[in-house]
């Protein structure tokens, strides 16, 4: 047979966490980081229709959005986004611990981390709940008092339900995970050595705050100086 | 092009100005493509055949085509020359589309609204009509659309043309019909069960015969006058003015409106089109006039598409002026008190309908 | 074709290495899974083939001969939707793709096995859902669900029809990411990029589509089932929404799915071509970077599906040549193909033949596509059976092609068995002559007027269609005819041999069908692609 | 993608998975950064500038994000290959954003409506 390829003889890695297919440890986390950063990328994807929709309309209607975004609570919107900032550092120190090895303050940070994040979303449903009370849901009972362009503000509210519900989403999912990577790193799974699952989380958490980095100004800081709003 | 036996035809009429120019594009396309297509085909069956082996050849020839060097030179030629005729092809069709999206500016002006599954027309005389549309030979047409429900598309392959018809907004397409005879009309884009069933018929009727048609017509007058009836019947009048230099400051004036550029509260400018006015009558609080107060109320629900398209008639029957929309513009145009222009006058007037000029 | 060396002895193999439901349903083999995948691919085939059936005989008559019109419009729909979220997006990739690429970059797996197989899943789990709606009565959108007929208006089942492919869609993405960091991280020892198959430079283009482009039909469709769920209005005109916004982001998708579609093809006809005429593909660094050029350039052109949408002149100018620049990569694959068969040593056997429809078929569709892009001519055409056409000629004949092509090439090497050869070159030419009968008519269909999704038609196209349909006939014998051999000779084909086509590449340097593990010891590799050259001798290890 | 990143292949083991420990010291500077932009922008938004409001919040909202990106995420100590794939990410989404508002703010340049 015509044969372009020398084979050769390879050492296999001989680590605990090296999957058989891997030649290497080096290689194996190489790859689950690489996959990491393309799924990322599939979810700025994911929520880049949303953002084009917010856009889209904001561009139509910038009355209507105007009068809308004041329906929402600056000051409540900027504690909570400081909230979402505390746990992303106490998530980069839990990643730092992992890598030198610091089990116990890796278990309080993520713990932290778990703490904040469940104390954004109850401030999130408190301010669902608020809507709610306002009639400020798009569908049959919806009402915006004393907007401007009220025909269209249902096109905001959908887009703030739709926006922060998605992010809100990937938070509870990231709670769920949270609950399984401190169990794990109780149990003393993660080291120096192989932490992949912590830092891979990490990147998810910061990638979800990311995304509220940019709903905050969108949809809480429209035309908040108070001209022009009848 | 292509005929049967019996004498039928597998090419459609061609009954448009713009038609022959989407002949002529259309067989340039097809000269390429059958030239690229059999050019392939010829290589890639001489190539098997002259080159056929029945066995995997033992010590087989690597041979570039020209040597060293040869294949760039190939590859920068097959880039090159697809991307040059595809650029003629590019130009030729943008300037046609271009053509396309712009109706003369004396166009004859006419009314679809699009509704599962039929198309209603509206003549600006007054004339209304289901699936049919009679219009005269050599005339300019410019359909003015908008859709009940879902996306619909009037199309007409005599004509080579075609737009779609959404719910919301306003969509135009004009054409100006060169031969006599009866035409489809087809819905071309997906809208229900009865999708296939959303099909009619375009009369091109010579002048005399259209005029005959038309005096035969319903006796409701004008649509500009059933859009003032209209007016009158939901209250507008009671507060905008439509005269001349009539102004209560408490509406806008609308005489004079239609094709001026309005300014807006805290948002950009905008051109009094079919578009605008229709959303301000359903969405009046969507753009307040600088200097109002946003105080009208919404019909939405209380007019069908159809009656808004006779008051967008009836607010174009005011006429343009070169003013501000609001007040002033003396003397700019001459009409007598409130009565709108007849249909006919205002197809004849140059200024009719403002010449669409790209910003 | 060359005298296989005797056949290995049966050793362990991927498919005989365990027995059992299980072994196969809980495998994180790429190999078996590709084999799950095989099948439940082919099975959405003829389901939608069944479908096509349907339509070609309702129009077969101007009146309609089988169904109502509501019925009708289920059966297209139910066709595009299966044709093309459930077989062809994942026909090559899923499969071929699936048990190719860790064998063609020397790996022993995909990246991530585990996912893979999570892929498959998820796959079959958005096919339920898509076939709980076939059999509760359809839904009658077309594939494309443009709003407000499908929140508002349609009869069907939109919300679980959308759910379907919403969740496809992240078998898709799966696949996609594990075949980036797979051919980004796993290839053997020397084997650059440069030094990869055409057929993964074409996979991984296809993969960055899948990444980029199917996040946003999934977000565009959860708020298609929101707003029908809810009647919350993010298209819907009553709340001033805009209906054309959501074509934008359908077609964002869906135009760049176009090339997940063709590009696998390309990459088999690469490997095909080459294969058989026993020489590098002329222009090997020209092709590979076509496709990387089709899958950017292709993300550029969506709004060529909007042409009469009411979107603005001026975006339709640049959506229009911009169509033109992203075919010119297809244009220099056609001319490099054919220019690697000059001198070539040309062996026809059945992969070949598909190979050569492939161009000539994808070459005419293509060329129809200038016709789509060329602005003056869409609004004519566009919405007409010109587009049918058009689409049918690519992904019939070029992807299916394409695909038959790659099945019948790498058959052996998936189950060590030949196919009888006389069968399989009369079914490509039967497949070949009925494709033309049933789709070259509809182009002079689409230019005479006739509106696309019509359940009944005015009698003067009633000649053509006749046609079509008989085409449509012998196209679905010819389909039946390598189902049947192909089962035929799993058992009784003659044993392959690891490389009866005399082909290069690593997936043939290792038994057929592969073991497990795919290679005994990981390969090194120290050449080119393709390197057909006279001084084996020297290489061999 | 050049070749270089075609993995290394002797070198096995199972040292220090993270090749490079970001100092704490940069996570807290950042974090202050984050947490002053967060009311900056808060308190900006109620000057009124007009049409720069928007522009000054999303001016903002990129700075922190990027602060994210570069330092909790580490890219900017990352590979190459990462850093690729980031930017890509980014730039399909502004072809998502640019394109589609391209048509929307020139929908009424022709003056004739649906064109
Ligand atoms: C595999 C799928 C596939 C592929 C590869 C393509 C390839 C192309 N398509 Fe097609 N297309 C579809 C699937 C595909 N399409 C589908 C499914 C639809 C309809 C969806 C629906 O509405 O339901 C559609 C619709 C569609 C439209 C919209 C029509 C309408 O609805 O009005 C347009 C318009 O521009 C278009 C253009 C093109 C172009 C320019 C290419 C190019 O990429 C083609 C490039 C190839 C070549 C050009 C041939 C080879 C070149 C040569 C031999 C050299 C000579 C070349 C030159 C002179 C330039 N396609
Ligand atoms: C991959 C994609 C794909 C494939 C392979 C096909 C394959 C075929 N398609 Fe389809 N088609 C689409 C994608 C595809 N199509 C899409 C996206 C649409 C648009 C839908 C829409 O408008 O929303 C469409 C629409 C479409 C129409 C237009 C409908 C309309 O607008 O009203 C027509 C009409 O002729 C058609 C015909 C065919 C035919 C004859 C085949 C043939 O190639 C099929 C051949 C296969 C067979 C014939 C099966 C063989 C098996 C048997 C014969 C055995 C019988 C089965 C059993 C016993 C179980 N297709
Ligand atoms: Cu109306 Cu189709
Ligand atoms: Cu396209």
């Amino acid at each position: 047979m015509d044969s372009n390829i020398v084979v050769a003889e390879h050492a296999q890695a001989a680590h605990r966490a090296v999957r058989h297919h891997f030649e290497s440890a080096e290689q194996q986390r190489d790859a689950s980081t690489v996959g990491m950063w393309v799924f990322l990328v599939t979810e700025i994807m994911f929520f880049g229709g949303l953002f084009l929709a917010y856009f889209a309309y904001r561009h139509a209607y910038p009355t209507a959005f105007a009068s809308a975004s004041n329906k929402t609570d600056l000051w409540i919107g900027a504690a909570n986004t400081t909230v979402l900032i505390c746990s992303s550092l106490t998530m980069a120190l839990a990643v730092h611990c992992a890598a030198t090895s610091k089990r116990m303050l890796l278990v309080v940070f993520l713990c932290l981390t778990l703490v904040l994040g469940s104390v954004f979303l109850g401030v999130k449903g408190y301010q669902y709940h608020d809507k709610w009370v306002h009639h400020e849901i798009p569908g049959q009972n919806f009402h915006c008092e004393g907007c401007a362009d009220a025909t269209h503000t249902p096109l905001f509210f959908s887009l703030y339900f739709g926006m922060t519900g998605l992010h809100a989403t990937h938070m509870i999912v990231g709670v769920g995970i949270l609950l399984v990577l401190i169990f794990q790193s109780w149990q003393g799974r993660f080291d120096a050595a192989w932490h992949t699952p912590i830092e891979n989380f990490g990147l998810y958490w910061h990638f979800v705050d990311i995304i509220w980095i940019f709903l905050f100004p969108l949809l809480y800081l429209i035309d908040r100086s108070g001209k022009g709003l009848s | 092009m292509f005929f049967t036996p019996k004498g039928l035809s597998f090419f459609p009429e061609s009954a448009s100005t713009i038609a022959s120019h989407v002949d002529a594009l259309y067989a340039f396309l097809v000269l390429t493509s059958a030239f690229f297509s059999l050019l392939i085909a010829f290589l890639v069956v001489f190539f098997a055949i002259k080159y056929r082996k029945r066995e995997a050849p033992q010590l087989p020839p690597d041979t570039n085509i020209a040597g060293h060097g040869g294949g760039l030179i190939l590859e920068i030629v097959w880039t090159v020359i697809p991307l040059g005729l595809s650029m003629i092809m590019f130009v030729w069709g943008a300037s046609i589309f271009f053509t396309e999206s712009r109706p003369p500016a004396d166009s004859m002006e006419i009314y679809v609204t699009g509704k599962q599954w039929m198309w209603k027309i509206q003549h600006m005389e007054g004339a209304r009509e289901i699936n049919e549309l009679h219009i005269p030979v050599n005339r300019d047409i410019r359909l003015t659309m908008t859709s009940e429900d879902v996306i619909h598309d009037f199309f007409v392959p005599a004509f080579r043309t075609k737009a779609d018809v959404l719910p919301g907004k306003y969509t135009t397409e004009w054409f100006r019909p060169t031969k006599v005879g009866q035409y489809h009309i087809f819905c071309a884009e997906y809208c229900g069960t009865k999708h296939s069933g959303m099909i009619g018929t375009v009369f091109v009727m010579d002048q005399n015969d259209y005029d005959a048609w038309l005096a035969a017509g319903s006796g409701e007058g004008s649509m500009a006058e059933q859009g003032q009836a209209l007016f009158n019947q939901l209250g507008c009048g009671n507060c905008h003015p439509s005269v001349v230099n009539n102004n209560n400051g408490r509406c806008p004036n609308l005489h004079g409106l239609f094709g001026t550029t309005v300014d807006i509260k805290d948002q950009p400018s905008v051109r009094a089109d079919e578009s605008y006015i229709r959303e301000s009558i359903l969405y009046p609080d969507a753009k307040i006039v600088a200097g109002y107060e946003n105080i009208m109320p919404t019909f939405k629900g209380l007019i069908s598409e159809e009656g808004l398209l006779k008051l967008v008639e009836y607010i174009k029957s005011l006429g343009p002026t070169s003013g501000t929309p609001t007040g002033a513009a003396p003397g700019a145009v001459q009409t007598t008190g409130s009565e709108p222009q007849t249909p006919q006058q205002r197809r004849m007037s140059p200024q009719a309908v403002q010449p669409p000029t790209a910003r | 074709m060359i005298t296989a060396p005797p056949p290995v002895e049966v050793e362990k193999n991927y498919i005989n290495a365990e027995h059992g439901l299980k072994s196969w349903l809980l495998t994180q083999d790429h190999k078996l899974i590709a084999l799950l995948y095989l099948i439940s691919v082919t099975a959405f085939f003829f389901i939608g083939g069944l479908f096509a059936v349907f339509i070609r005989l309702q129009l077969a008559t101007p009146t309609g001969a089988m169904f109502d019109s509501n019925t009708y419009n289920k059966v297209f729909t139910m066709h595009g939707i299966i044709m093309v979220f459930f077989f062809l997006i994942p026909s090559i990739p899923a499969t071929l793709g699936n048990f190719l690429i860790p064998l063609m970059v020397g790996a022993k797996d995909l990246a991530f096995p585990r996912i893979n197989l999570l892929s498959w899943y998820i796959y079959i789990a958005g096919g339920l859902f898509t076939l709980w709606v076939l059999f509760n009565g359809g839904v009658d959108t077309g594939w494309t669900f443009y709003t407000p007929f499908s929140s508002s208006y349609s009869n069907g089942y939109v919300i679980a029809a959308g759910l379907g492919i919403f969740i496809n869609g992240f078998s898709s993405i799966l696949t996609g990411l594990n075949f980036i960091v797979t051919i980004h991280r796993m290839r053997a020892p020397g084997l650059t990029w440069f030094r990869l198959p055409l057929f993964v430079w074409a996979h991984y283009a296809t993969s960055v589509i899948m990444i980029l482009g199917t996040p946003v039909i999934a977000v565009t469709l959860f708020l298609l089932v929101l707003e029908r769920g809810l009647h919350i209005g993010f298209f819907d005109p009553a709340y001033g929404g805009d209906p054309v916004l959501f074509q934008h982001l359908f077609w964002f998708y869906s135009h760049p799915a176009v090339y997940i579609m063709i590009l696998p093809s390309m990459g088999v006809v690469s490997e095909v071509i080459s294969t058989f005429c026993s020489k590098k593909p002329f222009g090997y660094t020209f092709i590979a970077f076509s496709s990387v050029a089709i899958a950017v350039f292709g993300f550029l052109v969506w709004g060529h599906h909007l042409f009469v949408s009411s979107q603005s002149v001026y975006a339709g100018m640049v959506f229009s040549v911009l169509s033109y620049i992203v075919a010119i990569p297809s244009a220099i694959k056609v001319f490099n193909w054919t220019a690697t068969m000059y001198k070539g040593s040309v062996r026809l056997t059945t992969p070949m033949l598909y190979s050569l429809g492939f161009i000539g078929l994808f070459t005419i569709g293509g060329l129809t596509g200038l016709f789509l892009a060329c602005l003056g001519m869409d609004v004519h055409l566009t919405d007409t059976y010109f587009v049918i056409a058009h689409f049918h000629y690519v992904m019939v004949g070029g992807a299916i092609m394409g695909y038959l092509a790659g099945v019948h090439f790498w058959w052996p090497k998936m189950f060590g068995r030949m196919y009888p050869e006389g069968w399989s070159k009369l079914s490509a030419v039967i497949i070949f002559v009925g494709f033309n009968l049933t789709f070259f008519p509809q182009f002079i269909l689409g230019y005479m007027g006739m509106p696309r999704r019509y359940a009944a038609y005015p009698a003067e196209f009633q000649v053509l269609n006749v046609l079509s349909s008989a085409g449509a006939s012998i196209l679905g014998l010819g389909y039946l005819i390598p189902f049947v051999y192909l089962i035929w000779s799993l058992k009784y084909g003659k044993p392959a041999g690891p490389n009866p086509w005399g082909a290069t590449g690593l997936e043939w340097q290792t038994a057929s069908p592969p073991p497990t593990e795919n290679f005994e010891i990981t390969p090194v590799v120290t050449t080119e692609a393709y390197e057909y050259s006279t001084e084996e001798v020297v290489h061999v290890g | 993608m050049a070749a270089h990143d075609a993995h290394g292949h002797s070198e096995v083991g199972a040292h220090t998975q993270e090749a490079h420990i970001v100092p704490k010291r940069v996570y807290f500077l950042v974090f202050i950064a984050l947490i002053i932009l967060t009311w900056v922008t808060a308190l900006v938004s109620r000057i009124d500038m007009g049409p720069w409001n928007i522009f000054v919040a999303l001016f903002i909202a990129i700075i922190k994000a990027s602060l994210v990106v570069f330092f909790f995420m580490h890219v900017w100590y990352g590979t190459r290959l990462t850093k690729m794939i980031v930017a890509s990410g980014l730039f399909w989404l502004i072809l998502l954003l640019f394109i589609t508002m391209a048509d929307l703010w020139t929908r009424n340049w022709m003056g004739v409506p649906g064109r």
